[in-house]
């Protein structure tokens, strides 16, 4: 039925199969649509969040998927700026991954802050000193970079592409790409650096505070090293979970392969900074304030020092290792295990960085605060979730999303199909995959 | 954001911050606006072919 | 760092004095227009602009001692002058810092309820309304014009009476533009305070009861040099305006973090 | 043009890209962020002309000078006067929130008649003059039969023209039966009635004291005068004197004092002895006070000498005989020691022997109306009224003995012991209460043992409550008249129990009446010229208004101006008077009776085996537990370690949960031979152990929603028990028992 929307020379389930995958995660979706409005209209008192916990779920939820939502600007800066060729089969997924990401980000700082209507104030009067401003404008501009990286996507679809304007839109957004490609990345580099200066700049709070170079704080540097690091790993898990799903290969090795080798180095890198962070800050910062390691890491029913040892060791150099062999990147399993390891391991940093430092008391007379979210909070959370993954469901079925499917999965057309190729437009439609 | 908005100060925070947001939004609207530009020209070239 | 504002309003609380009735924190309440709910007792959702914290030496019966601290607003100037954790951190400039008063402010129609500051401030002197404030039928009756009742969704804090300096202020104009006088301008609660253990007053004035109360050394982010005074959190830098007097060694050592091996003493523990 | 798919798809993406690109977006972002700014539901106060009115707090009996900050016709703050006698310009959190009594939903709107059954909260609307004519109707139909002695009243105070109206409307009508809410006072007044033959309230010379003793007194948590005596605790601090606290737990007072010393509960007077022990064995008294100005002494001396060792006193309290040894010493060697007694914050008498034996001390010292010392201040005498007229109805009615007991030949100083009345109304022993009024007073709450109360007062037919706020006795009257609020009414206010001052404040209206009450002082008036005769001619006003002017006559002006009046220093007058005994002495032995000093320890109810452990209240300043109950913004301070939600916590000794196998937080029975109750339990090393603590002001049953069911009234487990020498409540505590649920 849908037939005609379906880029032509792949396969695709028959549409009431696909209508029900849809519905089913719809559902989850429209759980997650309610709560939102719960929070819109009623407003934040429907979290469990409080005056100590005032960055809670939500927050790690943003930083979260904007981190591993790293992999579209940092594939986009290998395959464009750096001219890694063989990540084209990648990098339109790469950009979708991304645009749902930051998407998400968006809409959970939407029903995170307490005044909603008023969230452009954070353009209008912005305060060019604080780290969230930065954040902001960098988010949403690099949104837009993204909503122009998948754009050229949409406008590939079969119908769309008829449009002579659309298609040409398409194909001079792709000669330029480079350009936006770019933009973003520099963008990238400032927002996921300022997520990390929104923890370290706040003096106030030792747990999170670190020294840094002039207004940056060494978080800076680390949250854009360690989303370019394992931002492609959630690239690479989503492409793997994707294969998995549709039983189909989608991308082909040489692009995965490299795309986790540089991911390796950039882990090892990245984890070897963030030890020498954590050292510097275990024994030089927090001691200035007064504080000793262990007094992070004790006197509570969660946060042990175990945190730390998943985070560095657990998820920081064994998948980095991994990663970095020949052997590990040839063993399935062991690709398996470093992506999806480097994926907690960014995820349980950005915990750390919002609820740890919520968490852990300053005054001495203070007390630890630990917080459970309200079912609202985890719908919301989750919404962004059925969200990509319908996103994906829908760009998957009607969009080249992967140049090489066609030529991997080869499929006998069925006459009728054949006949129902206009054939004015098919040559065109062959080109695209190419230009991609 | 803009330099009529009262919380503004021409200091070294405003120009910098500013400046890259600025010359980061020009990019991309330069950019966007010549792909469209251009996909109208290529468009009714096209067409004219097409009609011809 | 150069004492550069014009006034600095700063508070003195005497904790030898202060018999932790809770009178300051009414005080401010009734004051501010700060609204109440059914039930308070979830500290960590109740606003309460100033809070009296209840400070235990951690010592087994009979040695055990207990000490309250009413904690307002810090009015922190940072660094240097005017870097409050929470006004750097506000991305919509909702939060400033009076170059002329040194008092951190707070505009309750800017804020969009990011609670970054909430975050910054480590006396959890911030309060988010979760709430729309609602009082109960015929209530609003004794709500104050001088201080807008705050929308759900914003942040709050205390202001040291803001309203309170502006309307002396506008007085002291109307009466040929003199200079404001020491009690001219009082904070609600140090008004109210049964045990007078509040003092409050222009740091930067010698004349003031504060200044000469704890001799604070401006030149250097305004450290006390009365050795039975303190500050909060002294160590992070954050440079408050309040300041603590206690003649207690246990209590003053509550006030900041140390390392065991800086000082033999148990460190205090909240609701010991 | 033929509109196809394609040109319909044209015009939706063109349309809206036209309008995005429109101002419209614009407009509405700016306007829709506009209407957040100002949300019709957040209210906007409305400005206006700012004024100031001076009147006195008499929502507890501290009686603060308060200034009102006015908007036009609205109150919008209260604050301490400045220059008041009692507060100088501070204010405790209570008479901070009166604008919340003052606007808020409990007030009684109305005058009510009860329709449904008594408590059940069905009340019908009715007219003043409806209410009037009820009350004068059922006290016509009473002093018809010849039983005006069966009619009572219940006072929060004493003092001041309208519970004198009160009274004296009791007194013209036939019946003793007026009563006043108890407190420490009641021991005072009885201690300097015997010791020093005067009829007077003690004044304390803190400001000139310099080494304070203070038997479980918690000067800071409201006992005297809160704010004055907060003060005066900053003054000490301030001048370096000495403030000893002996008491079981850690209170605020102990914890801001120079040293606290735990003691076994109930065993204060012990230690008192123990100490005129050390004082007189160790020739530390005032020799000069004590020969020339005191009578008796040897007779006491006698029993203190043999009794009260440092060793066996150690053994009673707890107290290591080393500590009472110095502590006398430090006591007998300021120069102007002061020792002080009534538990927690003075709402409950002390036993009658305990406060003498307490008093005592100060006797030994000397430093009785002296500078720094303990005076009797009489109370300033400025209510002249005519002598009232009595019938032979009346005069017969008053011959009744009181119900109480008060006054009878087993208590013979006493003259209120309203604990006694709900006992004497169920035992029927003398005779029926057939109507019952009740002002500025809440007893179904305050009595101890409010099961009994409540008994008793389903036995009286009639139960009138002046209250303006719905509380527990208003909900279970039958009729509610409800007076103004103190901040919409005139008042004579005098000086609170403690000062030395002889003054009188004056409460006036802030605001006008906000709704269809009328001042108690009227209702009286009025119900007295109803019943017409001698009763009506009593009163010779025609309103509260001019009988409080009239009583005042000069001192109106100089009150209006200042918002107080103040007479002649008490100090002088007390030296003038001294010692009204029959020796002319102060006498360490009634000559009477035989009564002295001495610890009789207070049999307190439940059995050791059964309750091993000791419940005992605790006052908060942060909780009002008398008449008036917590308004929101007080309950707002109620630390989270006091209440969670609806759950009180009770402190115990870690030790003493340990053995109970109970951990912090956790939920827990606590029992007592009144009944149980369900709590959560709060560790605290500040408590002995074998002591469970609870504290007064919670587990309302009326009031609103900010209040009503919160916590647990410890009234409900804990019962009067009479002591033998006056008749007073005695009971400190009860025995008790904590188990797991």
């Amino acid at each position: 039925m849908d037939s005609a929307l379906i880029p032509k020379g792949v396969k695709r389930c028959p549409l009431w199969q696909f209508l029900l995958f849809i519905g089913a995660v719809g559902i989850v979706l429209l759980w997650g649509v309610y709560a939102m409005l719960l929070c819109w209209f009623k407003g934040l008192n429907q979290t469990n969040m409080n005056d100590y916990y005032g960055f809670a779920l939500w927050i790690w939820a943003d930083l979260a998927v904007i981190a591993v939502g790293g992999g579209a600007f940092f594939t986009g800066l290998l395959r464009y700026i750096f001219g890694k060729d063989e990540l084209k089969n990648i990098i339109n997924y790469a950009v979708l991954i991304g645009f749902i990401c930051y998407s998400s980000a968006l809409l959970i700082l939407a029903i995170d802050i307490g005044q909603p209507l008023r969230g452009w104030f954070i353009f209008w009067h912005a305060n060019v000193h604080s780290m969230l401003t930065e954040v902001a404008f960098c988010l949403s501009c690099y949104f837009g970079v993204l909503t122009i990286e998948y754009l050229p996507l949409v406008l590939e679809n079969r119908q769309i592409d008829k449009v002579p304007f659309f298609h040409h839109l398409g194909h001079n957004m792709h000669e330029i790409m480079a350009v936006f490609a770019a933009t973003g990345a520099f963008l990238s580099f400032f927002h996921q650096g300022s997520l990390g200066g929104v923890a370290g700049v706040l003096f106030g709070r030792p747990f999170a505070y670190r020294e840094g170079v002039f207004i940056w704080p060494w978080t800076f540097f680390l949250f854009t090293w360690s989303a370019a690091a394992c931002g492609p790993c959630f690239t690479i898990l989503v492409t793997k979970i994707t294969e998995k799903v549709t039983r189909k290969k989608l991308v082909k090795d040489n692009a995965i392969e490299l795309l986790a080798k540089i991911s390796g180095w950039m882990i090892l890198t990245y984890i070897i900074a963030k030890t020498v962070d954590t050292w510097y800050w275990a024994t030089v910062t927090a001691p200035s304030k007064g504080f000793t390691l262990m007094e992070f890491y004790s006197n509570n029913a969660l946060y042990g020092i175990w945190i730390l040892v998943a985070e560095i060791l657990i998820c920081g150099y064994i998948p980095a290792f991994i990663l970095i062999t020949k052997k590990g990147r040839k063993n399935p399993l062991g690709v398996w295990i470093a992506i999806i390891l480097a994926v907690i391991g960014v995820c349980l940093n950005r915990w750390v960085m919002v609820l740890q430092v919520m968490a852990v008391p300053v005054m001495t007379f203070d007390h630890w605060a630990l917080y459970y979210p309200s079912w609202q909070e985890v719908a919301t959370t989750i919404l962004p979730v059925a969200y990509g993954v319908i996103l994906i469901a829908i760009s998957y079925r009607y969009l080249p999303v992967f140049p090489n499917e066609a030529e991997m999965n080869p499929i006998e057309p069925l006459p009728e199909e054949a006949a129902a190729i206009e054939p004015s437009m098919a040559p065109e439609q062959e080109l695209t995959p190419a230009e991609a | 954001m803009f330099p009529f908005n009262f919380e503004w100060i021409w200091d070294m925070g405003h120009t910098v911050f500013m400046g890259g947001l600025w010359y980061a939004l020009t990019i991309i609207g330069i950019g966007m606006t010549y792909c469209i530009i251009k996909a109208a020209i290529d468009a009714s070239k096209k067409n004219g072919e097409h009609h011809h | 760092m150069k004492n550069n504002l014009n006034h600095r309003f700063g508070m003195v609380i005497d904790l030898d004095k202060c018999t932790g009735c809770g009178s300051c924190m009414v005080a401010c309440m009734a004051e501010n227009n700060v609204p109440f709910r059914k039930d308070e007792s979830d500290k960590l959702l109740s606003i309460t602009w100033m809070r009296v914290f209840r400070l235990n030496n951690g010592k087994p019966f009979p040695e055990t001692d207990i000490c309250y601290l009413p904690r307002p607003c810090m009015q922190c100037a940072g660094l240097h002058e005017g870097h409050s954790p929470c006004v750097s951190v506000c991305p919509a400039t909702a939060t400033d810092y009076g170059m002329e008063t040194g008092i951190v402010s707070q505009i309750y129609t800017r804020c969009f309820g990011c609670r970054y500051c909430m975050a910054s401030c480590p006396y959890h002197s911030r309060y988010f309304n979760w709430w729309d404030p609602i009082w109960p039928d015929g209530m609003e009756k004794y709500l104050s014009p001088n201080v807008s009742p705050r929308m759900r969704g914003v942040v709050e804090k205390c202001s040291f009476c803001y309203h309170r300096y502006q309307l002396a202020k506008d007085k002291a104009f109307m009466d040929g533009g003199r200079e404001l006088k020491e009690n001219e301008y009082q904070t609600a609660c140090t008004q109210a305070c049964p045990a007078n253990a509040i003092t409050f007053g222009d740091l930067n004035n010698p004349d003031h009861a504060v200044h000469r109360m704890v001799k604070p050394d401006l030149e250097h982010g305004g450290r006390p040099q009365n050795p039975h005074a303190f500050r909060l959190l002294e160590r992070l830098g954050t440079n408050p305006k309040v300041y603590y007097l206690s003649s207690r060694k246990w209590i003053r050592h509550a006030g900041d973090n140390y390392l065991k091996n800086e000082a033999k003493m148990k460190k205090p523990v909240h609701h010991g | 043009m033929k509109i196809g798919r394609r040109e319909f798809l044209s015009f939706v993406i063109g349309g809206a890209a036209g309008t995005a690109l429109s101002p419209l977006p614009w407009k509405l972002m700016d306007d829709s962020s506009i209407w957040t700014q100002m949300w019709p539901w957040t209210p906007v106060p409305e400005n206006g002309e700012a004024s100031y009115v001076n009147s006195v707090c008499t929502l507890c009996p501290g009686r603060c000078g308060i200034t009102v900050r006015k908007i036009d016709d609205r109150a919008v703050k209260i604050e301490g006067m400045k220059k008041y006698p009692v507060n100088d310009g501070g204010l405790c959190l209570l008479g901070l929130s009166g604008l919340q009594l003052l606007y808020g939903p409990t007030r009684i709107k109305g005058p009510l008649k009860r329709s449904g059954k008594r408590g059940q909260g069905d009340w019908e609307r009715i007219s003043w003059k409806e209410a009037i004519s009820e009350i004068v109707e059922k006290l016509g139909e009473l002093r018809e039969k010849g039983r005006p002695q069966s009619v009572g009243a219940i006072s929060g105070s004493d003092r001041g023209t309208v519970p004198r109206l009160l009274e004296r409307l009791l007194t013209a009508y036939g019946s003793p039966n007026f009563f006043r809410m108890a407190s420490v006072r009641d021991s005072y007044e009885l201690t300097l009635d015997i010791m020093q033959g005067v009829q007077a309230l003690p004044g304390f010379d803190f400001e000139n004291a310099d080494f304070i003793l203070s038997f479980g007194s918690d000067i800071l948590e409201g006992w005297g005068s809160p704010v004055q005596m907060m003060r005066v605790n900053s003054a000490w601090k301030s001048a370096g004197v000495k403030v000893i606290q002996i008491e079981p737990r850690l209170s605020n007072t102990a914890a801001k004092s120079d040293k606290w010393i735990p003691i076994n509960p109930g065993t204060e007077a012990a230690l008192a002895m123990g100490l005129a022990h050390v004082i007189i064995k160790e020739l530390l008294y005032d020799n000069g006070f004590i020969s020339a100005d005191t009578s008796r002494f040897d007779d006491w001396k006698q029993l203190v000498i043999d009794e009260y060792s440092p060793d066996s006193v150690a053994a009673v309290t707890g107290i290591d005989a080393g500590t009472i040894v110095v502590l006398a010493r430090r006591f007998a060697n300021a120069s102007k020691p002061m020792a002080i007694c009534g538990r927690g914050d003075g709402t409950h008498p002390v036993s009658l022997t305990e406060c003498m034996a307490v008093h005592a001390l100060n006797a030994l010292t000397g430093n009785i109306n002296k500078k720094g010392g303990i005076f009797a201040v009489s109370d300033p005498d400025y209510i002249h009224w005519p002598e009232i007229e009595m019938d032979s109805t009346a005069a017969v009615g008053m011959q009744h003995d009181r119900l109480d007991g008060a006054g009878s030949r087993k208590y013979p100083h006493s003259r209120y012991l309203l604990n006694r009345l709900p006992e004497s109304i169920l035992s029927k022993a003398l005779y029926p209460l057939e109507a019952l009024f009740i002002a500025d007073a809440n007893p179904l709450y305050t009595l101890t043992d409010t099961q009994d109360t409540g008994k008793a007062f389903e036995k009286i037919p009639l139960v009138v409550s002046f209250s303006s706020f719905m509380d527990e006795t208003a909900r279970h009257a039958d009729l509610i008249l409800p007076n103004h609020v103190y901040l919409e009414r005139y008042e004579d206010v005098p000086m609170p129990f403690g000062m030395l001052q002889q003054a009188v404040g004056l409460a006036r209206p802030v605001v006008e009446p906000q709704l269809d009450t009328r001042h108690v002082g009227d209702v009286i008036i009025e119900t007295a010229k109803g019943l017409g005769g001698s009763v009506a001619t009593s009163f010779p006003w025609k309103t509260y208004y001019l009988c409080l002017k009239e009583t005042l006559g000069e001192k109106w002006q100089a009150m209006v101006v200042n918002g107080f009046w103040s007479g002649s220093k008490s100090i002088d007058q007390a030296l003038k008077t001294s010692f009204d005994t029959a020796s002319g002495k102060f006498e360490f032995v009634d000559p009477n009776t035989g009564l002295k000093p001495q610890f009789k320890p207070v049999q307190i109810k439940g059995d050791e085996r059964q309750f091993p452990l000791l419940l005992m209240p605790y006052d908060s300043i942060r909780l009002a537990h008398g008449y008036i109950g917590d308004p929101p913004f007080m309950v707002k301070t109620v630390e989270d370690i006091v209440l969670k939600h609806n759950d009180v916590f009770v402190e115990v000794n870690p030790k003493t949960a340990r053995a109970a196998g109970l951990n912090d937080g956790q939920r827990a029975l606590l029992g007592t031979p009144l009944g149980t109750a369900k709590v959560r339990v709060r560790l605290f090393e500040g408590i002995m152990p074998g002591i469970v603590a609870l504290p007064r002001g919670l587990g309302h049953t009326a009031y609103d929603d900010y209040l009503a069911g919160k916590g647990i009234n410890v009234n409900t487990l804990i019962g009067p028990v009479e002591d033998p020498d006056s008749g007073m409540n005695a009971a400190w505590g009860i025995r008790a028992k904590l188990s797991k649920i």
